[in-house]
């Protein structure tokens, strides 16, 4: 097998699934004739006709509210939202409904409705064009939220998503597009965290673009004599509790890692959640890496407010080596 | 494009019914046919009871909240009766009387705002979609819905009921557009029934009417006298078999508050009140029928016996208390309940122990 | 001073607001002449005219849009989302710029914007009225969030909000808009935490319509021997790390109620925060009382979801007071 | 009302200059003045020569990404000079030549672009509302500000500026019907460039123009030649003088391609963009004030020299490297910043250290 990038491997998971299941349909903005704006759905139009695969009027409520009508009368459409922000103005839609009318149903109506969302940052993209939305998302009940790492995971997860029962959020690591890796077949669940790399000493625990910054990390991390095992989480929403926290007893301690804003972030799930469960096999607790508690940053600043290997080293260093007191930032 | 459906609508409300019951001679509208008629009085007659039953049941604690649908009869029971077996309907809350006419049981019409449960009846069973609460969401839906009957080949039509208030969501206008540029077989019926909660139009749109928003879209538009049952039936059935997109404003009113929980008194007077009931839609048809020698006191009292049986069986089912199982709160979030919230069932089953 | 509900308090902060500063603005969805379907800004069109108070069309974007332009221009808006769930339309507005256009512009545009939220349940309400949004602001950088307990913090923490020259999101608990209480006039700053109740063994972190619900817990718990501690937020953001802090510190126990889903909800970031300050001083986990991870249930069955007494007690009790390993739950 | 703002649009777009420069005889809009028609032109060149630059600057690396609005001259230029000192402009990202026409400087134009920051400029200093990205937002933040100015007893009006596209989202019909019920002093000016990236007019909207969308809303709406910079101006100096809402749709062209990051050959012909080269809003003044002896030769150097004059200092200022301070990050998010970020702000500059 040759290596692809995963742009190309989310291209070829929408190919596949248009090719298998004719109910399958992609739309959104700019998706048709230009295949969309990081070519994710490039080629896509030409293959399968304008009915399978089409551009919309430019209103993303328009676009999810549709996805959600069509779904209720058979059909999984998998749609795009052009960047992180630009989903905001179908909040409602999602939340309201997307994520309710199973429940609302009592199983009744089934919304097989995947939302693609480019998001994150570190590409030098203006204003609203790398926010991490993950959060707002995840505390939603209803949803499913997944976040490929690699290629590889970029198309089984895409194709998990897109035969599940449930709507996905399916969030794309818009700076990992050009990454390139091979895609194999292994079965992999779209609900299980797997070890991308097994370590003795720390677990860290990542997804998305930082899951390659975490596996640099861990690389780095052995100079210092840290032995780092690396938790791609791979699904945020279910959290895989098992095996997050069978690696966390095993090691006593973590450190969790993303791009977003630490406040309210992903990041404190996996703490309070991970402490609560590990609390006794804790030797510190668990530290977040994450942005800052600010807006993304203009493209000359960014490099400033991205987590990355440095400050991952930082917080492990803060893991209690030494049975003296961790060192406590802030009051 | 028949003479009914331009882009924009026509200046007066079309109408074919006066509010004395008396034919108007030069509508363009077809007058439907005299056993349609009978049907329109028969389900308003008992779409009403059911009305005055659930506002009653309200006011002994039976249900949550009601908004009631009186004087919007027309619309809720000409509109549903305008559509073929195969279409859908998307209603929000204010239309249960829509929902009982399209045949849901009637107690599950009520299951969401008597409280059990978020929703009661099965979708696919008469083909309504969910109540729909936050305003002009199910536009969208309905669009979506249509769109996809249409790539699957289907003829399935969807008929969308909003308040003049939902029209200023942007959510409406994105259906309108998007119905508009996929040519999706939707009727948007509007039913201005001159207020938002306590909004009067006035303060909602500085439009002509509502209807000449469809221009915007390339969507037909249609204004028609809402308190015309056969008004609204001859201009909804042209729009579902016309196959795309139309916009309908009913022009009509809300008899009741808002729901039980509001006071209508500090918004409007009785007197703007006493001139809705003076048009009422029910008593119009009635006329217009018994008239025309159609509605004997025989039928109307076999009618009146119909509404008032259909009302038993709403207090019936309504003052039957249900059990209400806690553990079902988990079981539909998702398709198979998570690890996560199998975990949660567990601690609130030994809660429950 | 006479008890006054917290609907009237509010509506007194609303008035005062209005007549000290003719900046000030109230509009929204039946604000004028109905008062709100609250009552909170009952009278205050008769009394300030339809130029300063007025009805909205129905459209929250629009709403919060139009505020974000008024606010621009010198204004002060107030402005009421009927119910938490309709304020989601209003979901772009708020994050992508009431909350980022003072960072935008370096501080040039200030946006003293406040939204009046009522959240929460436990008033018998149908879907889409009870939800507890918090997290998606709390998660928001550049909103202050905030939510009274009392009818006392009601008054106060408007009367703060309004002044603010950032934009605050005001979160009411609508199932207390009835409860009643003196109205006083002390100085407490908007961003600092109220312990409500001293206690020696264990914080309970609370906040909005969970206050209520703490202190009552606190009685209770004396019966078991447990002298309870309580914090009343007020301020979610910003956190007052200092007061909660200190007190967690002193007890060495903690335990964080709301009303919201758990999973990713606020509680989360007390928890992984509270943890990363005070690990060493903490017997256990901190522990999170919340509704369950599913949507918010219809009135019948309200009252398994709601965090009470008992569940609260049942927290407390797992806080490791005999030394042996605190009982794990799930995985 | 005047005549040429009524609620529903003209059939043809209205004009005051043919392609080749001729004058329009019997349009019912006034030709501007000569001083004004000589600024439009200066204007123009300057703007395009701008333009141009900042293409050439993006090429080379000195901005992360750069909208061209080359071809839509008449528009940014047009409708700015129309306003008052006292008016307010909300624009987007494509309205760089807008923003220099409105006397913003031009490195502060582009400095979201550059990357440096999200906003180069003082709002307050020219009246200019930050440039918006989120589409279609600006229109609400615009009806507001006018309303506030009402409110206010101010005489300011504001134009907002928005793509084809973006009138397909809801904020386009919340802004649009809060001014028609407000009756707020906002000139909604869609920029029709035929594209929202590669998505053409035939799937984004099916009314026959834009301009329809008005009569939804009581807003009285214009169809205007949109590279016809004299019609443009006269539309909305007119517009702003009416005191109310007022929708224009303005037909033109994108030259480019959506940005500098685009491929606009995967959706748009050689042949297309060649046609509307054919229509270019420069040429099609030039010519006229040439025919009329107003535009001499000397002239037209000297408007060429101040635009490569501008040029000249848009290049010096892009060229120059800027230190962008890390620690303004933690600045601005407040009015004072938190505890919490002084707490963050004191680890970056730690690291930094
Ligand atoms: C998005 C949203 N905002 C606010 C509400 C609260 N609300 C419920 S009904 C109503 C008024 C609706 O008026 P209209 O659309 O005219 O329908 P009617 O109730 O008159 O049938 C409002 C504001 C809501 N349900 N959804
Ligand atoms: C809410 C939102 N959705 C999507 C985008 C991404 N986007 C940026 S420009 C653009 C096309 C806009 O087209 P149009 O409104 O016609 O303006 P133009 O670029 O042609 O000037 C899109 C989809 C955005 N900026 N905002
Ligand atoms: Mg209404
Ligand atoms: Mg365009």
């Amino acid at each position: 097998m040759t290596a692809v990038s995963m742009a190309g491997a989310l291209n070829r998971a929408l190919a596949d699934a248009l090719a298998e299941d004719p109910t399958v349909l992609v739309f959104g903005e700019d998706v048709g004739a230009l295949g969309g704006v990081f070519r994710v759905t490039d080629g896509l139009e030409a293959r399968f006709g304008s009915t399978r695969v089409f551009d919309t009027p430019l209103a993303e409520s328009g676009i999810v509210g549709t996805a959600i009508g069509m779904a209720m009368n058979g059909l999984r459409p998998v749609v795009e939202m052009q960047f992180d922000a630009f989903a905001y103005p179908a909040f409602e839609q999602i939340t309201s409904h997307l994520a309710k009318l199973r429940n609302r149903t009592r199983g009744r109506v089934s919304l097989p409705v995947v939302i693609r969302v480019p998001y994150g940052g570190g590409i030098g993209g203006v204003e609203h064009h790398c926010d991490s939305s993950e959060a707002y998302y995840t505390h939603t009940p209803g949803l499913t939220v997944v976040t490929p790492g690699t290629p590889d995971d970029a198309y089984r997860l895409l194709r998990d998503a897109i035969a599940s029962p449930d709507p996905v959020i399916f969030m794309e690591p818009k700076r990992r597009y050009w990454s390139k890796g091979e895609v194999t077949s292994d079965p992999i669940p779209m609900n299980r965290a797997l070890i991308r790399r097994p370590g003795k000493d720390v677990t860290l625990i990542a997804y998305g673009p930082m899951v390659a910054t975490a596996l640099e990390t861990a690389e780095a991390a052995t100079e210092e004599g840290w032995d780092v095992e690396v938790v791609d989480l791979r699904s945020l929403a279910p959290f895989d509790d098992e095996t997050v926290c069978a690696s966390v007893r095993r090691t006593g301690r973590a450190v969790v890692v993303h791009e977003a804003s630490g406040f309210g972030g992903y990041g404190a799930e996996v703490a309070a959640r991970v402490t609560e469960r590990c609390f006794h096999h804790l030797h510190a607790p668990v530290l977040r890496v994450t942005g800052w508690d600010i807006p993304y940053p203009p493209p000359k600043l960014e490099e400033h407010h991205l987590p990355n290997v440095d400050r991952i080293l930082d917080a492990i260093a803060r893991l209690q080596w030494d049975d003296e007191v961790v060192e406590v930032r802030g009051a | 494009m028949v003479p009914t459906r331009e882009l924009l609508p026509t200046a007066e409300p079309l109408s074919l019914l006066r509010k004395d019951g008396s034919p108007v001679e030069d509508s363009p509208l077809a007058m439907p046919d005299d056993d349609v008629l009978l049907e329109l009085h028969r389900r308003m007659v008992v779409g009403r009871r059911f009305d005055t039953q659930a506002t009653a049941l309200t006011k002994q604690g039976r249900l949550a909240v009601y908004p009631s649908s009186r004087g919007q009869e027309a619309c809720e029971v000409g509109s549903v009766l305008a559509l073929r077996e195969q279409d859908w309907l998307f209603p929000t809350y204010r239309d249960c009387v829509a929902l009982v006419t399209r045949g849901v049981d009637p107690a599950e019409t009520l299951t969401l705002l008597q409280g059990g449960w978020h929703l009661g009846y099965d979708p696919y069973e008469h083909r309504v979609g969910p109540q729909c609460t936050p305003l002009a969401t199910n536009t969208l839906h309905a669009v979506g819905f249509a769109h996809a009957a249409r790539l699957k080949g289907e003829d399935t039509a969807a008929l969308v009921l909003v308040g003049d208030g939902a029209t200023s969501e942007g959510d409406t206008h994105e259906a309108l557009n998007f119905a508009g540029v996929w040519k999706a077989p939707v009727v948007f019926l509007v039913q201005n029934n001159g207020y938002a909660i306590s909004v009067p139009m006035s303060k909602q749109n500085a439009a002509p009417s509502l209807a000449h928003k469809g221009i915007g879209y390339g969507v037909p538009s249609v204004l028609v006298d809402g308190n015309d049952a056969a008004a609204v039936y001859a201009v909804v059935k042209e729009a579902v078999e016309a196959g795309g997109p139309t916009l309908i404003e009913a022009i009509t009113y809300r008899i009741e508050a808002h729901t039980n929980a509001d006071d209508a008194t500090r918004y409007r007077t009785s007197d703007e009140v006493a001139a809705w009931l003076d048009r009422d839609p029910v008593d119009r048809v009635e006329a217009y029928l018994t008239a025309r020698g159609l509605l004997t006191p025989e039928r109307r009292a076999a009618v009146a016996a119909e509404a008032e049986e259909f009302a038993a069986g709403v207090r019936a089912a309504l003052n039957t208390d249900h059990e209400h199982d806690p553990m079902s709160l988990f079981e539909h979030v998702y398709a198979t309940p998570t690890r996560h919230l199998r975990e949660q069932a567990a601690i609130l089953a030994e809660e429950l122990a």
